[in-house]
Parts: C-alpha cells; structure tokens; sequence
C-alpha cells in the first residue's frame, strides 16, 4: 500500500516537473502568469491555514506580512541604479540603497523579517481570543500599510516600488509552493503541530495537558508569517511592482475565501482552492462583460464578479462549512476511491430496482 | 497654540467624536447580544446613506419625509442581514460565524457597486443643517450641535427601552447567556432580530449624520467608520451603551487632538486608532464601563 | 454527501473553465487593440471616462490598413496583481496588436514588464507618473507628467496669485498626489526664493472624510493659496470643510479634479478652486478637438472630461502610427510611435519626447458658476 | 509529607467570595475525595489547583514547591494532570492524538527538529507512539485508536479523559466527577479502575463526586465544601455521621423542591 502511493507521488511529482518544464517553454505569458498567482495563493493560503485552520487563531492580518516579505525581498533584489531612479522624490535611506541579494537569500530573508515581524505582532495580541484577536490582527496589518505609506525613505511611500527584477518563474512558484506544502505537512503530523490542533480543539484542556499556550500559539503565528513573507516576496518579484495599497484588507479576504473554500484545516485543501478560486477569478471575467449569446444579449454589470465571489464565500460558510475537504487530507487512497456524485446516486437507483 | 486655535480643534473634536459615539450605539448594541463583532455594520451605514439618498434627490421627496423612511429600511435591511448570515449559523462554531460576518460585510460592498456604481454620490444637505456659526474665531457647523442631541436622544430612548421595558429585559437576559434566556421562556432569536433592527436603525440615524457632515457618499464609505465606531464600542467597553458614547467621544477628539499637536503624524491617524484598540484589548479589554466576563471551565 | 455535490460543482466549473479557455477566436483581418483599463474598484470612475473616448474615437475611425480595429476591453480592477495579469491576458491571449491603458500609474506600471518583455507598443492615456515610461522603450503616454504639472500650478500660484506662502495638502496615500505636491513645493521654493514658503503640508489618507484638524492647522499658518493634490472625492470634501472653518485663500489642484462629482459634492464651496488639466472645450485647439467635442456631445450628450480626450488620443495615435508603418507589425508601430511630432490629437498637439511622454501646454480651469470654464494656457518651455 | 498542600485559599469573582479560607492537605498515595452541593465551590478549587483561575489570597504547595498562581501548563509539568466535569476532550481529533497529545510536554526535540524529522525527534515520537498505545490499550480503548474522540460513547470518552492525564505522567491526578451519568454497575467498575490505576502508576488522587457510592467506597478521606466554606474533613465513616454535613444536603434538597 505505502510503496503504491510512494510511488504514484514520485509519478505525480515528475508528471509536475514534466508540465512546469513544458510550460515555461510553450505556454503563453498569460497562463503562465495565472499558474504563477495560483502557486503563490496556495503558499499564502496554506500559511494562512496553519493560523487560522490549524490552530484555531481567527487572525486577518495576512497582508501585513506579505508586506514585509514582499518589500524585503524587492528591496534586495533590485539594482542600486535601479533604486536611484525610482527613489526620485526622497532618496531611499543608507545601507539600503546598495545592498543587493540573490534572490533565495532575498526570498528567505523576506520570510524572516516577516516572521519577526509576525512575533512582535503577536506577542502581545495572541493573548486575545476570537474576535477581539481578529480585528486587533486586522489592525496590525493596517498600521503596517499605514507605516509602509509614510515612510518614505525605505519603501518610496505611496509611489511604490517599480523595476523589481521579474525573477519569479514557474520554477520559483511551484518550488516554493511545494516546500511550503512539505514542511506544513511535516509539521502538521509531528507532536507540534498535534499541539497546534489540540488548542484549536480546547483551549483549556490543552493547557491542562501542558501545552505552553503563548509559545505554541507564537510557533504557529511566526511560521505561518515566514511563509507568508515568503508568498509576498515571491508576488513582488512576479509582478515586478509593488505598492502598500496592495496589501490591503481585500488581499486578506482572497486568502481568506481560499482557505474557508478549501477546508479550514487541511494544506492540500488549501493548495487545489488557491488554484480553483485563481482560475475562476480569471474565467468568470465574462460575469463582467457583456456577453452575446446570439438570440439574447445580457448586459454584463460591472462588479457582479466581486458580488459572486462574496455570496460563493457565504454559501461555503452557510451550507458547506466544511468546505471541500474538512480538516482531512489529500490521500491517494481516497482519490483512486472517488466516486462522482452521480454514480453513488446510479448505484443507489439499481440496488432500488432490486429491492422492489 | 493659541486659545483660539485650540478651541476650534476641540469643536472639531467633538463633533466628530459624536458622530462616532452615535454609531457606536448600535454597534455595541448589537456586539451585547451576540457577542460578535457584525462586520456589516458599517455597511449597513452605508447602505443608509444610499436610500437617503435617493428618497431625497431621485424621488425628490423632502427630507422630513424621506429620513424616517430611510429609517425603517435600515432596519429592515439589518434584520435580513441577521436571517440570512447570522441566524442558520447559531450554533456553528465561532470562527463560521465570523466568516459569514465578513462574507455579508464584502457582499453589501460590491453589491453596492454594482447597483449604485463606483463614483461617489453627493448627498443630499438641507441648509438648516449645514450653517456655519462663528464664535469669536471659531467656525462651528449647527450639525456640531444636532448630532450630540441626537446621540443623547437615542441614548435615553434605549436606555429606557433596555432598562424600563420587558423586550429591553428580555434583551439583558439573552446577552448573559442564550441558553438560560431560552429556558426561561424568552424568544432568543426575535430578541436578536429586534436588536439587529435597532442596531441598523441607529445605523441609518447615523448615517444620515454622517452624510449631513461629509455630504459624499460611495460604496466602501462604511469601512472605515465601522472599524473606528467598533473601536469606540470597545474603548467604553463593549455591550455598554454609555460606554459607547464616551469612547466614541475619547476617539474623536483623540484624533483631533493627535493631528492638532502633532501635525507630522497625520498619516497615521488610522493607525492611531487601532493602536489604542490594541492597547486598551491588552491592558484593560473591558474598556471604560464594561464588565467582567469569566470564561467557564 | 454535501461535500460530494461540492466538489461536483467545482469539477463542472473547471471543465467549464477549460472549455472557455480552449476558445480561440483569431482571424488575421482585424487589429486588435487592448484596452486596459480599471472598470471596477477604487478607480472605475476615471477608467470608465477613459473608455468613453476610445470606444468613440473606436466609432469614428474603425478601420485601418483596410482592416477592422477591434477593441479588447480587459479590467484591470484597480488592482496591481489582476492588472498584471489583465495585461498579461491582452499580449498573449488575445494577441492585441498595441495596448491602451491605464488609468492610474501603478496600475500602468504593473503591465510595463508584460508589455516590454513582450514588445507591445503601449500609449497610456493620462498616466502621470514619471515612472511609468522610464526606462522602458514600449510605454508611451499623450499626457504630461507630474513635475510639469506640479510646475504649472507653482507658476500659476506664484505669478497669477502673487502667492508668497503656501501650504499643501495632500492625499498621502496616492502616488499621483505626492508626486505633484513634491515637484510643487520644489517649484515654488525654486520661484519666491524663499525655503520656507510652504508653510504647511497636511497628509490623509484615500477614503478620510474629516480634514477638519488638518485644515485648523493649515488655518493658523495663514497661507496664500493651498495647494491640494488628490481625489476629486476627498478634495471636495477638503475644500467645503475649509470654507466652513472659514479658510478663504485659493485652492488649486489638478487634473483629477475634473469631474461632475467634484462639482456635486463640493457645490458652492468649490467655486474658485483652480487646477491644470490637458484640454478645454471653450478652446478647441486642432481640427480633431472639434470632431472629438461634437461627437461625444453627440453621443453621450454632456460635456467631456479631459481623460476621456487623452482616450481618445491614445487611441488615434496608435492608429496613426499603423498607418505610417504600414502594417500590424509590433515593432515597427514603435519605431513610428517614438517619432511622433506635433501630432493634432484632440487635447492638442502631441510630440512625444525620448522617454516617452507627451510634451504639451497644459490649460488651467476655475470653477465658475458651478462649471468648469477655460482660464489660460501654459506654453511648454 | 502532604504531596499538595492548600493553606487558606480563598477566591472571589467580583464581590462574590466562590471559595473561603479553605485549608487541606492530600499524602501520597491516598485518594481523597471532595463532595459539597451544587455551587459549593468545588470546581472552583480544582481550577485553583490546576491555575486556571489565581487564589484571591493563600497558598498551594505542591511538592514541597508554591504553586500559587503558576500557568496551568506549568503546573501540569509539575506533575499534576486533572479531569474536567463536561469532559474536554479534542473532539476532533483521534484517541490516539488524544493522548499523544499529553506526551508533548515532555519532549525534548526542538520545533525544527520536529519538522525536519531529525533523528531525536523521531525516537522521541516512537516512544511517544508505544507509550500511548500501551496507555490507551490499558484503559480498554485499543479498538478505537482511530475514531474521533467525540464519536465515542460516554463511558469510553471518560476513560479516554483518564487516559489522556495519565499521559503527562502525573503525580498527582484530580478527576471531577468521574462517575456523573454513570449506572451503579458503571460506577463500581469506574471505582475498582480508579484504584488500579492508583497503584499502577503509583499516583494521589484528589476527586470530586456526586455518586456518594463512589466517593465512600473509594475515598480514605473526604472534605466537605458548602458555599465557598470547608464545614469538614475526615473518614467516610465520620464525614457520614456529621451533623453539618447532613444539613447542608437537606438543605440542598429543600432548594430544590422549590
């Protein structure tokens, strides 16, 4: 059993390698461009998970480390010349303006400083619970937006940073995405992460079973922040722009959306939602426009995407509070035994016919 | 600073932190019973301004008539937002109904766009609102003036209808504890739904305020004074009714006061907001008049 | 059970998703042109107007070469990452032949890698910000940038108004704010000799509605004229909540200013207020102004805003350039657009400079009478 | 020498005084029960134990060391594990992760190395993995390892509860009502288990209940706890005979035919 799945994920896991291969070389820009955003939801969404899903820390302040991750990153990577030129108003501040990193250094630095970051925030307010931590979360990522916008000298204020070598590939994306999916699975199974999900369950019974409430919360808040960064400066590094407007609440409520979808939870959930909610973001730009089906013209309204992603967030939390798959994983086992809706109904009718 | 100066930042003061103490109202209203931060507050404020504004420059019906009418949508709209978001999820787990709370915050807005479109709306503004009265140097708007009245207007009304009246008691007893309400023969789910009509139709008082004193309206206008109104509640402790309106008022002239003495930090006058909200959750996150709440084991 | 029928769901909306995708609708007799601008979000408004003047000027001139100009509308949201993707969309799915857009620098500057690692010409229509076509061969713009912009209303402020201290205001959150507010203060200081004639900057945020502690302050300092950069939104609330503190100097401004809105929300208070812009109806300065301002009068039967002009432009120019170029080919519409001099756009003669940008008179407006109305011109040097 | 020691602890929420000036001491390896009517304060004292909630005032001793107002993993690391009255068991999680659950205070492997899989870690989380099997096979739960824990039934969710303190490898166990909703033939045989797990992992235990079988069958001493106050202490025998006691329990009774 365990060699079959070992080696139906070496098969999967080359068959990716394959297609990032073949898509990089023959694949348009576009859709190369929405596997990138949809390998970096999944890192955001994923890291996300192991706050919100895992440890049960209602926290919405996932755009403030993205932030930080994204602008360490971009920061590092890109040229002094380069920094000169978009610094025009108010120079970026000394040893800034010469440093320069290779990427992973820059990615992996991102992560820390976002990490750090992730600990000074919630030192103080994971002594908060539920709703009080959720705005309070909220508010530390808009004091970061808000200092982000002022301080000109580091970040170029609301200008924003331009230029930032497009180093992100499919390669990048997918890699990160894959390694973050490794270590939160890895962390998820160990005594750790059984720690983590012991807090979600109850709180004070695992606090009767020995479990340090502020650090454990802590562990699970800075690694997801790390990955967090990391997500951000991959996104950075993509787009080749930056500015703290991006970061904003609305940023959060995508991930958000992603992980409810996915299943508070569950990474692998995480990982096919980031890639579900990204692609019909793209696909249903038509709700958009106004489409012509021949013998009816419906005026598209503009707008009615955002209203559909929305209410689909609400259908999830109202009627599918699970989402897709719960707090379980993607196992080969379940996926080579998945039945289509329609068949298990087939079934039914025929065993039915049977009976009567 | 002279005199002059200060006191007209102290007008100003007052008359914003009274536009938040009013909203406030509802907002802690609604946080009492629930226990649960309605992220759609403020864009049921929104939404307020929205039918007022059309009552008066679509319909052109006039103000006096076309207010109360707003008034009573509001709260109509409150109470959908209650049946449909909050109610099927009573028993769901805490983080559900936080999600719902946000789905239905995010749903208004962009459907706010799509009905009324993007570009801001100019609301509608009766003269005998709006007039300037200067006093020595200091301009003060008449609205500095009707908004405090009203907030005290609507503070007595509830504290008479939580205090003298048997819905108000029955509204006490759910916000202790639903269960023992329900045991004790009170209908938990219309309590809810009235103090969510309640809660919205403070809402729309508000909004009109609002409108009054900042005559532009647009679809994402309820985000920021529902976040700054929740962090009023919480700062007089939140389920308090008059700690509403004193934190609604230590916020408002705060802000003023922060940009008046130290006018380099006025881009981070949001961030001064929450950095109170954070500082008061962590060192006395019972606010000004709240009370103790002990979780049971 | 409910989580199969969920994952059903999402199973149809993928295939439907491929299926959409896997729609190739390519012929080789039309040119397509993508316009990439925000239809929805925080900066639907100006990308709508923006819309209006190329879908005319679309009507007006439909064909080029012999072949029919389709237009591919893709909304970039007001959002940097759907804006990169949008335009991402544009060069290769769509496979437009040049690109319009976009209202809004940033949102320009998140398509600038697409479009110059993919070699697209691309015209921005009233993208400000300098940045925006630095060091990239592929973006133009028939507009000017901020630091003339912020220079005119300087020089306005200092010989018009014979303005010795002013302070500014300004939207500290928007690039387009704070890039004019700085080549204005630099310009002003440049021209009264004086460092300290700012007298005052006050910073808010996009969405504040309440200036009222920042104006107090700006009262005190007793300034000439005020020089406040932003949203037509926030700046109409800036400027009724300062006459009722009972500020009383000039408010000038910019280009964004120009909208039915500004004057809606600001009524009587904004009567005065003075900013730059790109073109004035009262004074239709080519041929093409006049055709432009008939037919959108016609067509949308108001008045038309500056940006929609500068859509209009964008788009004539890129045709012109087809038409010297002599066909579809990417690279040479460059090389033709890079040439352009003294083009007669509908917003005035255009000459794009080596970066790039547009060099061109700026006109100066007042609110007269609940109105904009024309006041000067500005020569460029 | 008491293994715990509570020198006139006192807690009041607000102006109510929930437990008064309450003095008692518990040597190894007795079990000692704690009764009272309902409201009496009892839960009140085991949460003061465990540092749920800080005494007003007084001391806990626990081993010679003062406990006083520790965080309640702490105290658990110190060696006392407890029960809840509502059982609090992570429903969501398996009985296995129930209980390995509990062996995480106790290792050594740091959070790095626990993601990387490096060897300590490993060691560690197979004795872990042996630990709780043989644990939970002991209680009678081996066929249920992978259930979820809310899934089973009543009885077994109690001895899971057990199962899952012993894990921290407690000295001293406090079980609150262990026997609540339990039939007497439930009860005798929760009584005969609790005692053999008391000499099996040579534990102290401190308990509360309601079952007077139970608690007279099991307990070596008893204290008595009425409105926040201790009325007394002593044998089953005696504590049975005492006039004080006798009344409190009428008294409860006549609250409730009201």
């Amino acid at each position: 059993m365990r060699q079959r799945d070992r080696i139906l994920t070496l098969i999967a896991f080359l068959l990716l390698i394959g297609f990032i291969y073949f898509a990089e070389g023959f694949l348009d820009i576009y859709i190369v461009r929405v596997l990138n955003v949809c390998a970096i939801y999944a890192i955001l969404g994923m890291s996300m998970n192991l706050i919100n899903g895992f440890t049960g820390l209602f926290s919405l302040g996932h755009a403030g480390f993205m932030a930080v991750g994204a602008y360490t990153t971009a920061l590092l990577t890109m040229s002094p010349a380069v920094k000169e030129q978009i610094f025009y108003m108010t120079p970026l501040i000394k040893p800034l303006d010469a440093i320069m990193a290779p990427f992973p250094i820059a990615l992996i630095l991102g992560g820390i400083l976002a990490a750090f970051v992730g600990y000074l925030i919630g030192a103080p307010a994971l002594r908060l619970k539920g709703d009080y931590l959720a705005i309070a979360t909220l508010g530390f990522a808009e004091i970061i937006r808000v200092i982000f916008t002022n301080t000109q000298s580091i970040t170029n204020g609301a200008l924003g940073l331009k230029g930032i070598p497009a180093v992100t590939n499919l390669w990048w994306s997918f890699g990160g995405m894959i390694l973050t999916a490794v270590v939160l699975l890895s962390l998820i199974n160990s005594s750790y992460g059984r720690a983590f999900k012991a807090i979600r369950e109850d709180e004070i019974a695992a606090e009767s079973m020995g479990i340090d409430l502020a650090k454990h919360k802590n562990l699970s808040f800075v690694t997801g922040a790390f990955f967090a960064g990391i997500g951000g400066g991959l996104l950075g590094n993509l787009l080749g722009t930056i500015d703290p407007k991006m970061f904003s609440f609305m940023f959060t409520f995508n991930i958000l959306l992603i992980i409810v979808l996915g299943g508070m939870g569950s990474i692998t959930g995480s990982i096919i939602s980031a890639f579900i909610v990204t692609i019909a973001q793209e696909v249903l730009r038509f709700l958009d426009e106004t489409m012509n089906l021949g013998f009816i013209v419906i005026k598209g309204k503009v707008g009615m995407r955002a209203v559909v992603f929305s209410a689909l967030l609400m259908i999830v939390v109202l009627f599918y509070r699970h989402g897709l798959m719960g707090t379980t994983e993607f196992s080969w086992e379940r996926f080579l035994n998945w039945k289509p809706p329609f068949y298990r109904f087939g079934k039914g009718t025929i065993k039915g016919c049977k009976n009567s | 600073m002279t005199i002059d100066l200060f006191l007209q930042h102290l007008a100003n003061g007052i008359s914003l932190g009274s536009l938040y103490a009013l909203i406030a109202i509802g907002y802690t209203m609604v946080y009492g019973i629930l226990r649960l931060i309605n992220f759609a507050h403020g864009d049921i404020f929104m939404m307020a301004t929205y039918f007022a504004f059309f009552g008066v420059i679509t319909f052109g019906l006039p103000w006096y008539i076309s207010f109360p009418i707003v008034l009573l949508l509001t709260a109509l709209l409150g109470m959908t937002v209650e049946l449909v978001a909050y109610r099927p999820l009573r028993d769901a787990p805490k983080i559900s109904i936080l999600i719902s709370a946000i789905g239905a915050s995010f749903l208004l807005e962009n459907l706010a766009i799509v009905l009324f479109g993007g570009v801001p709306k100019p609301f509608p503004t009766p003269e005998i609102f709006t007039d300037v009265i200067r006093v020595g140097s200091v301009s003060i708007q008449k609205l500095t003036f009707y908004i405090p009245a009203v907030a005290i207007i609507c503070l007595t009304f509830l504290l008479y209808l939580v205090n003298k009246t048997k819905t108000g008691m029955a509204m006490r007893a759910v916000s202790k504890d639903h269960e023992t309400a329900r045991v004790m023969g009170v209908n938990v789910d219309r309590i809810i739904l009235v103090t969510f009509g309640l809660g919205s139709f403070l809402a729309a008082v508000g909004g009109i305020m609002w409108g009054l004193k900042f005559p532009q309206i647009a679809p994402l206008m309820g985000v920021i004074p529902g976040l700054k109104c929740f962090i009023a509640a919480v700062i007089g402790g939140i389920g308090n009714i008059k700690g509403a309106v004193i934190g609604g008022f230590i916020l408002g002239i705060g802000e003023i006061l922060l940009i008046a003495f130290l006018p380099n930090l006025t881009g981070y006058r949001d961030a001064f907001a929450f950095i109170l909200l954070i500082v008061i959750l962590l060192y006395k996150p019972t606010g000004i008049m709240g009370e103790k709440l002990t979780e049971k084991v | 059970m409910k989580r199969t029928t969920l994952v059903f769901f999402m199973v149809l909306a993928v295939a439907a998703m491929v299926l959409t995708g896997c729609w190739e609708k390519t012929s080789s007799d039309v040119i397509k042109i993508g316009v990439f601008e925000p239809i929805t979000g925080a900066n639907a408004a100006g990308g709508q107007l923006e819309v209006e003047g190329i879908e005319l000027a679309n009507k007006l001139y439909p064909e080029v070469l012999g072949k029919k100009v389709e237009l591919v509308i893709a909304d970039n949201k007001s959002d940097k990452v759907e804006a990169a993707t949008a335009a991402a969309r544009l060069v290769e799915k769509e496979k437009v032949t040049a690109i319009i857009g976009s209202w809004g620098s940033s949102l320009s500057m998140a398509a600038g890698d697409i479009v110059k690692k993919r070699k697209v010409p691309t015209v921005g229509a009233s993208c400000t910000n300098p940045l925006v076509t630095k060091d990239n061969d592929y973006y133009f713009r028939v507009c000017f940038i901020d630091p003339f912009q912020g220079t005119v209303m300087a020089n306005y402020a200092f010989g018009k108004l014979n303005a010795k201290k002013a302070a500014i205001i300004q939207e500290v959150s928007n690039d387009y704010a704070v890039g004019l507010a700085n080549f204005f203060a630099d310009s002003f200081k440049e021209l009264t000799g004086d460092p300290d004639c700012i007298v005052a900057v006050a910073n808010y945020n996009t969405g504040d509605q309440d200036f009222s502690a920042q104006l107090t302050n700006i009262k005190a300092k007793n300034p000439d004229v005020i020089f406040a950069p932003g949203n037509f939104t926030e700046s109409a609330l800036v400027i009724s909540q300062a006459r009722k503190l009972g500020i009383t100097c000039p408010f000038i401004g910019g280009d964004t200013w120009e909208t039915q809105e500004f004057l809606d929300i600001g009524k009587e208070a904004v009567e005065g207020a003075v900013f730059s812009t790109f073109f004035a109806t009262e004074k239709p300065i080519t041929s093409e102004s006049e055709k432009f301002l008939a037919e959108y009068r016609k067509a949308y039967q108001k008045e038309p805003a500056a940006v929609t002009a500068l859509g209009y432009d964008a788009y004539i120019l890129i045709l012109d350039a087809i038409e010297r170029a002599g066909s579809a080919d990417r690279e040479k519409i460059r090389e033709e657009l890079a040439k352009t001099e003294n083009f007669p756009g509908a917003a005035g003669f255009i000459t794009l400079d080596a970066n790039g940008d547009a060099i061109k008179n700026a006109v100066i407006k007042q609110v007269k009478g609940g109105k904009f109305t024309y006041l000067d011109t500005i020569e460029t040097k | 020498m008491p293994i715990l020691e509570l020198n006139q602890i006192t807690m009041q929420f607000g102006g109510l005084t929930a437990v008064k000036d309450f003095d008692m001491e518990i040597n190894p390896g007795e079990i000692v029960g704690l009764i009272g009517p309902n409201g009496a304060g009892k839960t009140t004292v085991f949460n003061m134990i465990t540092g749920v909630y800080k005494p007003t005032r007084g001391a806990i001793i626990f081993r010679d060391k003062d406990i006083t107002g520790l965080r309640p993993d702490l105290i658990t690391k110190l060696g006392i594990a407890r029960t809840f009255q509502n059982i609090r068991l992570f429903k969501g999680l398996s009985v296995m992760e129930n209980v390995l659950i509990a062996n995480h205070l106790h290792i050594k492997a740091g959070f790095m190395e626990a993601i990387a899989k490096l060897p300590r870690y490993r060691a560690e989380e197979k004795a872990m993995i042996a630990k709780s099997t043989a644990l939970l096979e002991r209680v009678g739960l081996k066929d249920n390892l992978n259930d979820p824990a809310g899934s089973l039934p009543y009885g077994l969710q109690r001895r899971l509860e057990i199962a899952r303190a012993l894990a921290t490898s407690p000295k001293l166990m406090l079980l609150d009502e262990p026997a609540a909703g339990m039939n007497p033939k439930e009860a005798e045989d929760l009584t005969r288990f609790i005692k053999e797990i008391r000499d099996e992992f040579d534990l102290t235990i401190f308990l509360i209940e309601h079952h007077m079988d139970v608690v007279m069958n099991i307990s070596q001493r008893i204290y008595v706890l009425d409105y926040g106050v201790a009325i007394a202490g002593g044998s089953p025998a005696e504590i049975q005979s005492n006039q004080r006691v006798i009344e409190a329990y009428l008294g409860v009774e006549e609250d409730v035919n009201h």
